[in-house]
């Protein structure tokens, strides 16, 4: 079997399942794969490691990153999008706001380092904020629990669940993806050179990929939940419960393309207009992202797993 | 009779090493009076001095030190003690800084008194500049510079040329005479102690202890006549006798 | 100074008296002000939390741990080999010294992922960087002390002709070692931050994990008594390591150095 | 040792053909294995890119500059101060040391959300953290040179019967400077380093921001050379600092202490 | 005639600070003579020392010193310069360390050069632990570990008590018959310094410099008694005579 071993942004979680799913259930041995799952961190840089060619595969949050790396001239390449919706969102205590175009007023907003260079941008030319309301979220929620008025930032299927939990309520949960926030997430990076000398790898990993999500939402992910907490040990099966039915509700993963071309779908015309609005928020220059650069759709599209979904009974 | 400034009962000293310094030691030094310290090297004179100075306690036994001696005391130590980051005019104004004397009157204190041990040229070097003597004369015109009412000297002319040590010698008596102080005066050379003093205790080694006092009444003012009289010198044989006998003891 | 030693058991129970009025401040504000336990736990809910995360704490203790000696021991033998070449060279110090500088401020976050390219294993990434927090103390501070060697007996040696390695061994090394020890205090401390720190950065994932990634782990998701716990081991790490140091250093100096007397 | 001491020119030329020759061999790896930029540019690129974004660099810096000179400031004071106390009795040592030990070894990530909730400022709570991370080494330091004073003429300062400060003015500050200025050469780096680290924690962005929100910007953006351009400016100004602290032993030692002589 | 060992030829030192120590100084010091230096506090005997065994480059002028005299020099200094880390013994036996000696022949080495200056007791203790008199003897023991074959004394018995003091005279001189060495000697001790040497160069202060030199020719092997001929008095006359010559002009 080919050896792999793939990043993720992250530390091993309920959105990272579809991937675990496909090592625990043998999906991606079937594909000739021997994957190792590298996880991120808040602090744990992957990214460079996928150029430097220590890893082949890297999970992406969103398509700024690999417009940076188009721009910078980094040679790699989008090849399939997991997540329709990015789960990107901001909370607020019960009541405190009626609009998400209230929440420009908020006195205090929590945000982490990396969103203030990225989309925060965007939230302040398109939706008024102000750099102002900016503290630092250092993914602690104590300092959002105990000022009614601030938001934050958060991940729409990870946050809720411990705000719960530890503030006792049901916060307010703002999509960004549903204000106009339209790139894609939990993207799959490759190399280019990979992508060019051994698309067959690239086409096995995405598939298996693609099926080890279906499996994951519909079938039966327990074992892959094992894993998730082998590489998290402190990750409760309760959150992972709650995080993969708020990605099902909020449609994160199967939803829109997804439900008609598979899971990873991607079309050019979106990613232009998320570009577009970059653009608008100041993030780039025109002409300094070759958009034909950023993503090749070769490997998804092609409908793989939405049978498997269908029988799983996907959609009842 | 009044009391002693400073007096010494039974006092034992041994260190943490395990050395007996000093065993079983009585010695009373009156006001005003000037006493040498006479023994072979290691027998307990500098230890003797430190418990004089309130710097060691005894380990048994008992030491008094009259009220007036207590931080009015001169020291010069055996080595010149000076601190390496001033020059030589800070280092001798240093009790008087001590003592918060306004800085008009140290400055014209500190000229006169390194006039005295003939540094006046060297009071801006600092002490690595000196030589070992020049040191010694920083450390002894310190210790003279507030006038006190005890001074305790550790062999402070034994790196000092004759010349220079005899001048020094008329110049230290001469002040006892004007001030009238307590002095204490550790010293090797017979001919030294007799000149100055008018008591002299012999000290025996291991564990040091007082072997003999001579008295000296040679009248003051002393002067360098008085090295050439036949007293003088029948002092010294009497001393130097002594010291065999505490050698051999 | 006037102050007399305070006796044997005075040395112990200082400490522990002053420490216990700490804690119970801390325990009173908490309760005064009805401080929420994820803003800033109590004392005892954080003692109480430690001992029930006690077994899942202690691998990760004694992960940090490791890290935090052998990168302690990389930054001694790093240290002190680079003080002894500038001291034995000012040649080498004017070339040298601007990388140590450099190496002392360079901010591991930035160039952890560069490490992590450059080398293999996890373990070794977080190694250098440890290494990298805890060595400049050390190199400095052996430095000063093999410069401030007695300029005297300096000669002596130049006198009988002792070889550049006699003169480090028999003079200089002694020479430094007040300022050595008190460069290992300061190292002890920053090679424990360094190890938690360097987790932070070039994270080690999966099993093999130390304090660093429980306490994130707790922070993110607000269990913040847990991450107290783990903050609290990692406190009375520190402080073990300094009492180890400044024990050594008693050792060391004890019969000879002005700075361990009374 | 035996070696002769540099000429004038020789202690400016030396380091600097080492930079150069290290410079020199960076640049030519770079090229020999064709390393691409977003991995790790040449210093010719690295210096390119400085220059193109100096002016924008340039308020980031000052910003960094000013947290940080703040930050080694407080920390001398606040070390001194702790030192001093301790010097002066060991019971507030033993009650306290174990508190100075705990804020050097608690990783300022895990505490930065209390600091930001107590203190509103954000500069503050910047100054803050790069204090924490920048005093011990002055503390430490600074009480084993108290510590170190000659006992002799402690002795003859206890004769004259010298107040506790004046012992300390006297006596003991004298005798800890070359301890303290040790001190201070490591602290000077690592209140530039906690200044950094603290804003990559506890920093806001917005205007008033300094070079670690622009290294952080840059490698989220993977903006690799002005990554290293503004690393590079880190490192100039903790070479800067070094060098200051130097000339600054000098000047204080150079006449009196074996340290600064030849 | 053979060349001497050390020879000073038109010799200036002046320090950093501005001080001139020494000027036109010319000295020729013969293979196996035993020389004595005389002169005021800080008229340049130590610098004088320090240029003979090449611790010192003079300002102006040419030192030169013969093959046999580099390296194999025990020195004596002002102060006793020991280690305080390590103990009495093993400060006396450094110079044999340096010379890589195996380990069993320093330790029999050791012992009699303790015993020689009376430490024999003082092996295991720390120099801290020392009185001055000790301290200056364990220095004199590890200078002489080596059986130099020049030796440089500066002031080595200022701090000993007379008896001891007298002792090591003869000790010392009858090491200088067997071994045959080169000796220079820094005394403030006019007895002393007749009592020892062969030749005495009195020194003049400001700036320091060769006054007179004197010869001495009372027959070898020297003992107590000769302290007693009407020779050796004379002689102290005679040198105490340019002593204050030297410190007048
Ligand atoms: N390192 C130095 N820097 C500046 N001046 C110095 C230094 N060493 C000695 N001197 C000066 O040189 C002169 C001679 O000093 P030296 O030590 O040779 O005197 P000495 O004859 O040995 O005196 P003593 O009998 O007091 O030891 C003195 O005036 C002294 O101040
Ligand atoms: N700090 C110390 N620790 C242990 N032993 C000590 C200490 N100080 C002195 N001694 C011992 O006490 C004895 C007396 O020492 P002291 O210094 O009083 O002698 P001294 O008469 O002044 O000799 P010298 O004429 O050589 O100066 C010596 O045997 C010495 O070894
Ligand atoms: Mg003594
Ligand atoms: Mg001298």
């Amino acid at each position: 079997a080919d050896k792999v071993v793939f990043g993720t942004n992250w530390k091993a979680q309920a959105a990272h399942g579809g991937f675990y799913q496909a090592i625990a259930d043998g999906t991606y041995a079937k594909a000739g794969l021997d994957v190792t799952i590298r996880p991120g961190g808040p602090q744990v840089n992957n990214r460079p490691l996928l150029p430097a060619g220590r890893i082949d595969f890297l999970m992406t949050g969103n398509l700024l990153h690999s417009f940076d790396n188009v721009k910078n001239g980094v040679p790699v390449v989008v090849v399939a999008a997991m997540f329709q919706k990015d789960p990107q969102a901001l909370f607020s205590h019960p009541g405190a706001y009626r609009t998400f175009a209230e929440l420009n007023t908020a006195p205090v907003a929590w945000i982490a380092k990396d969103a203030q260079f990225s989309w925060w941008a965007w939230l302040k030319a398109e939706h008024g904020f102000r750099d102002e309301q900016l503290r630092p979220y250092a993914y602690n929620l104590g300092p959002f629990l105990a000022n009614k008025r601030s938001i934050q930032q958060g991940y729409a299927v990870e946050e809720p669940i411990s705000i719960r939990s530890q503030g006792g309520f049901e916060p307010q949960t703002w999509l960004l993806a549903d204000h106009g926030y339209s790139t894609y997430s939990t993207t799959i990076e490759a190399r280019v050179e990979t992508v060019q000398k051994n698309p067959a790898l690239v086409k096995r990993f995405v598939e298996a990929s693609i099926i080890g999500w279906v499996n994951y939402l519909h079938g039966d992910r327990s074992k892959a939940d094992a894993l998730i907490r082998r590489d998290n040990p402190d990750m409760p099966q309760a959150t992972i419960d709650a995080s993969a039915a708020l990605m099902k509700q909020l449609g994160i993963v199967d939803s829109g393309d997804a439900q008609t071309l598979g899971i990873g779908a991607m079309r050019p015309e979106r990613i232009a207009d998320f570009h577009a609005k970059m653009l608008r928020a100041g993030l780039y220059k025109p002409g300094e992202v070759d958009l034909s650069k950023v993503a090749t759709t070769a490997f998804v599209n092609q409908g793989v797993g939405v049978a498997l979904a269908r029988q799983l009974g996907a959609g009842r | 009779m009044t009391p002693p400034l400073l007096a010494l009962h039974q006092v034992d000293k041994r260190f943490a090493g395990g050395t007996l310094a000093l065993q079983g030691l009585d010695l009373a030094i009156a006001r005003g009076s000037f006493t040498s310290l006479l023994g072979s090297s290691g027998c307990g004179k500098s230890t003797l001095l430190r418990l004089l100075a309130g710097l060691e306690t005894p380990t048994a036994g008992r030491v008094e030190r009259a009220d007036d001696a207590v931080g009015n005391t001169g020291f010069v130590f055996q080595q010149p003690t000076l601190m390496p980051w001033a020059r030589v005019a800070a280092n001798v104004a240093l009790p008087l800084q001590l003592q918060r004397r306004r800085q008009a009157e140290i400055d014209t204190a500190v000229a006169p008194a390194l006039a005295a041990v003939g540094l006046q040229d060297f009071g801006n070097a600092f002490p690595r500049e000196l030589s070992g003597g020049m040191q010694m004369r920083a450390s002894i015109a310190r210790a003279l510079i507030t006038r006190p009412a005890l001074l305790l000297l550790d062999e402070p002319f034994a790196a000092l040329d004759e010349i220079t040590r005899f001048r020094l010698n008329e110049d230290l008596l001469a002040l006892w005479q004007r001030d009238a102080f307590t002095a204490v005066f550790v010293t090797h050379s017979v001919a030294e102690a007799v000149f100055l003093s008018q008591r002299i205790v012999v000290m025996a080694p291991r564990p040091g202890r007082v072997s003999e006092i001579i008295g000296l009444d040679a009248p003051y003012p002393r002067h360098a006549a008085f090295r050439a009289t036949p007293a003088f010198a029948e002092a010294c044989i009497r001393v130097s006798q002594a010291l065999l006998r505490a050698s051999d003891g | 100074m006037a102050e007399p030693a305070i006796d044997h058991r005075g040395r112990w129970l200082t400490p522990l008296l002053s420490t216990l009025a700490m804690l119970a401040a801390w325990e009173a504000a908490v309760r005064w002000w009805e401080i929420p336990p994820y803003l800033l736990p109590g004392p005892l809910l954080v003692a109480r939390t430690l001992f029930e995360n006690f077994g899942s704490l202690l691998p990760s203790w004694w992960f940090t741990v490791k890290i935090t000696l052998a990168a302690l021991a990389l930054a001694v033998v790093g240290g002190v080999l680079l003080a002894v070449l500038f001291a034995l060279s000012r040649r080498a110090e004017a070339s040298l010294a601007p990388l140590a500088v450099v190496l002392q401020v360079t901010p591991i976050v930035a160039i952890a992922p560069l490490i992590l390219i450059l080398v293999d294993s996890t373990t070794a990434a977080l190694l250098v960087c440890a290494f990298i927090v805890a060595f400049f103390p050390i190199m400095a501070n052996t430095l000063q002390g093999l410069r401030s060697a007695d300029a005297n007996l300096r000669e002596l040696l130049r006198l009988y002709r002792a070889t550049r390695w006699q003169t480090l061994r028999y003079l200089l090394v002694p020479s430094a070692l007040p300022y050595f020890m008190a460069g290992l205090k300061i190292a002890g401390g920053l090679a424990l931050i360094g190890a938690v720190v360097a987790e932070f950065t070039a994270g080690a994932a999966g099993r093999e994990t130390g304090l660093a990634s429980r306490i994130l782990e707790a922070s993110f998701r607000t269990e913040i008594p847990k991450m107290f716990a783990a903050l609290v081991l990692v406190s009375l790490t520190g402080i073990g390591i300094h009492l180890a140091m400044q024990a050594l250093a008693r050792r060391v100096l004890g019969r000879w150095h002005d700075s361990e007397r009374g």
